[in-house]
């Protein structure tokens, strides 16, 4: 394990020191907690947008903080759901009194830690709704199960529902166009390597050198099939037609395309990727509205891609284009 | 035999033990099939709940109970965080305002604790999580008369052990799918060192 | 070597493809050339600026184009300079008449292509200046040398430069301006571990797993020395007191910051190492007026950083503030 | 003897298949000391000059020189392209309008394109650069009264051998000062190809 660190254990800690000590007029931490707010929350009337989990997807979450977007960031342990007396001063924090929406990763731990703390919440009176990303169709949706993961798509749900509340969208208002992009957001990723956390100080698993893992999540965890390394084109042509299998698209369609580095994938194989998937949705039939390319839910310094489509309508594609001034969010 | 305060500080004194001395095995099973952090997240919770009750002078049993749950609750994090963190709220709240507690109580809280964590996973057993190592031990215990620290240790290894054949369908193990066959739960070995701890206290205290 | 490519020999070609693919709207690609122009240049009576090098530095120099920024970026091969007549393309692409400013890292091959282009631009009557930078401290400056390289402070100053021109500044005074930039920044860069050009197929040197090399330039070259792995702290230690020893900073000096990845670091370690440096600054008395942590300047995949400062005064300060909507310049 | 148009493209034909043979061989050395493309961007280049060259036909010397410098100047960037480039330029300005090549005018169009390259790199003798294959090349074959294959064998190999000695003060190897000392300069390794592939072509021209 080779990083720029001091103590493995409290690299979070160490982080959020640095994140503030960077954007002291923009970002400030609740003192004794992980939580990071932007200034100027809670903004009067608007409803307040909290999401986090795990530490290690930077520039998620915190870097999604700005006007249009987040308002708060629950920084969890590394790959750890943050608990629920750190969700509950988030939403303390950012409550106007118009209440507070959270935007969670389907997983069992932020589900139950975030629920806990909209329970804690609502006990003090805040009204709070929540939605629960779960775009990665790597993983099987059923009833009897954990369901789907939430990935890379949970950005456009950021990007939406914190707009949907800037132009002063009721809770319900922001929980419907929320819902909406939940329902028409699916991801695929893949990884070249693991990765580490440094508290472990090994990686979760172990690829060869011709090897690469399909369908991994963003916290380590191995994927649902090994396979031989192919070229760019075929992980596109892999990635891009199990998403667009998973919903229903129609030509013409318009949709938002995302291309997200897990770690060390250079921008320049992102861009490579891109090329080919914008191929195939042409292929399809499909309008292409807007792309974004870069890291934006990362998984530590893993290498590998997902590759995410949104379905676009009126609503949702005009909030996604709104104005944001999250440093993170940009294409 | 009836639990006391210093025996609950006890308990969690070994099991705390167990888990620091196991982190690195329990971070490696949460590697083979999670996010390998169940080690690292149940170290940091039981060094601070040792830290809040070893020297601590409580009333209670139901409070020493309470300050558990609330620090493994804030503590934790993850998906064990808040489960460990319910069963021992509910442990607390069965047992509510008393000093000590006499088995049958604490296995009406142990039920508690059970259905506390099954609701708020929405799980049930047989899906491979922590709830098939409580399960097994809390139907075990409810057909014993007294504590029984062989009857503890025996059911919680069984139990745990078992989780190596199930298939997951609930937690992170849950999307390999048969994949995680062959592995065991972290969660529930980490109840196993949890009531392996326990059995250990009742045996000191017999 | 594990890679998201298809033909190493075509990495730059297929990166351009898919970078056109992702920003229709706002790029262009000159026909067969690798020339990136941003839609809308020339932009009337603005002095046109062009940068570029070798690939394998994204997000620069693509990343930097748009208003207020850069308007051409001449895309090389893998680390290696293009050639003169694509930057003399550029040249032509973005003249509007008010002459074209190229901002060079100090490299020969950068600056032999560059100065060449500028002679055959000259030759047609176009009116070019240029400015070579060279803030890495890593390497000593001497004139019976190549001198010190060009790195990550190169992003300040296609910034800094950018704003004047969009803000009507002749020539002349954005060369002015540009200058005065390279006098004022330095950086230090060092690295966990090499990259690797897909067509060398193979890393450039190797770095046992308690190793790490200081003063690393930004295309796999080995640096100056090689260590043992310290920590975060130390690490930023040494990067900064190198920068603070090459100019004078008085106490009170105003600041811009750079925490830049090199490509596989997380932004939790840059932001990490960032708490430190900050830190060390404030201890030597200096105001920081901006801080930039990210990927702005990388070498492929490799792990590690470095640390930029920019002494600023009031006409740097205003222009290094001032809008820009390039994608990758955000802090 | 004089080299004519067809014996220049031999010439270029010979380079580049040291080139492409020699392709890693030049990436290694520019990996050790440099950035590790020279390899592969002469590799680029010379496959391109031959292209060109190649089957067309040229009615002087000197215009297959330009449209060999033109080539070299478009497609290998890097340092060694401009410097190639120029050489070859300055070269073909000096035998403008020649047919073919006597050795006379090839030793001062030799010296043109060192001046050039010197000129271009800012450069001089001892540098580590291509410089310390070039300036002894042509020095020897200024003495020489025609071309003289063995002559360029030996020189060539010999100033390229000696380059490992030096302290690089200019290129890429000048960034790690006395830890370049014991590499070859690739550049200099580079044009020993293209020296030897000049002797080649006089020796079948003989
Ligand atoms: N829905 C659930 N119900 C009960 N137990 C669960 C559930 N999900 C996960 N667990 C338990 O939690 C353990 C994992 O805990 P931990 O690694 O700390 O959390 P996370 O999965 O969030 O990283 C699993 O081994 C399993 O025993
Ligand atoms: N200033 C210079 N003058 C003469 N030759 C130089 C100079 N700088 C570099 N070279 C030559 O160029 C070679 C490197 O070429 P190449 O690797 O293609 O370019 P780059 O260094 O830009 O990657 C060096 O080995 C050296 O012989
Ligand atoms: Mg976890
Ligand atoms: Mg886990
Ligand atoms: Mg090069
Ligand atoms: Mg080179």
């Amino acid at each position: 394990m080779k990083k720029i660190i001091n103590n493995p254990e409290e690299v979070v800690q160490d982080m959020l020191k640095g994140l503030i000590a960077a954007h002291p007029n923009s970002l400030k931490q609740i003192p004794n907690t992980t939580v990071i707010v932007r200034k100027g929350a809670p903004v009067p009337n608007k409803v307040g947008i909290v999401s986090g989990g795990g530490s290690g997807h930077e520039p998620a979450h915190a870097g999604y903080l700005g006007e249009g977007m987040l308002d708060a960031a629950v920084c969890g342990e590394m790959f750890t759901s943050p608990t629920p007396d750190q969700v509950f001063e988030a939403i303390k924090a950012v409550d106007s009194g118009s209440g507070v929406f959270l935007v969670i990763k389907n997983y069992t731990g932020d589900v139950m830690n975030f629920e806990m703390a909209a329970e804690l919440a609502e006990a003090e009176g805040i009204s709070v709704e929540k939605v629960v990303v779960n775009d990665d169709v790597a993983v099987e949706d059923s009833s009897f199960t954990t369901g789907r993961r939430g990935i890379a798509g949970t950005v456009f749900v950021h990007k939406i529902a914190g707009a949907k509340a800037a132009a002063g969208g009721s809770l319900q208002e922001v929980k419907d166009v929320a819902e909406k992009v939940v329902a028409n957001v699916r991801s695929m990723g893949m990884a070249l390597t693991p990765c580490t956390v440094p508290a472990a100080g090994k990686p979760s698993f172990t690829l060869d050198e011709d090897e690469m893992e399909i369908g991994i999540g963003i916290h380590g965890e191995p994927g649902i099939e090994r396979k031989k390394l192919t070229s760019a084109d075929e992980v596109a042509e892999e990635l891009t037609q199990k998403v667009l299998d998973d919903i229903k698209f129609n030509s013409g369609d318009e949709v938002a395309v995302m291309i997200n580095g897990m770690g060390s994938t250079p921008e320049m194989e992102l861009y490579i990727l891109n090329g080919k998937v914008q191929e195939i949705l042409h292929e399809r039939g499909l309008t292409i509205h807007k792309t974004f390319v870069g890291e934006y839910m990362t998984s530590l310094e893993m290498a590998g891609c997902s590759v995410t489509l949104l379905k676009l309508d009126k609503e949702t594609k005009q909030l996604l284009d709104s104005d944001s001034n999250a440093p993170a969010f940009h294409s | 035999m009836e639990l006391q305060v210093e025996q609950i500080v006890t308990w969690m004194e070994k099991t705390n033990e167990k888990i620091q001395d196991n982190k690195e095995y329990l971070t490696s099973l949460d590697q083979a099939i999670g996010d390998g952090d169940h080690g690292i997240n149940m170290a940091r919770g039981f060094k601070e709940v040792v830290q809040k009750v070893s020297g601590s002078d409580y009333e209670s049993a139901s409070d020493i109970l309470k300050d558990v749950a609330m620090t493994l609750m804030g503590k934790v994090g993850g998906a064990a965080g808040p489960l460990y963190g319910t069963a021992f709220l509910k442990l607390s709240a069965s047992v509510k305002g008393k000093k000590s507690i006499d088995c049958g109580s604490f296995v009406t809280g142990l039920e508690e604790a059970l259905a506390g964590m099954k609701q708020r996973g929405k799980s049930e057993q047989g899906e491979k999580t922590l709830i098939d190592t409580w399960a097994p031990v809390t139907e075990e215990m409810k057909k014993a008369e007294d504590f029984d620290a062989s009857l503890l240790f025996e059911t919680a290894k069984t139990a745990m052990e078992k989780t190596k054949d199930i298939k997951a369908t609930k937690g992170r193990a849950a999307y390999l799918g048969e994949r995680s066959i062959g592995h065991l739960d972290p969660g529930s070995v980490s109840s196993y060192y949890l009531f392996t701890s326990l059995a250990e206290t009742i045996r000191g205290g017999e």
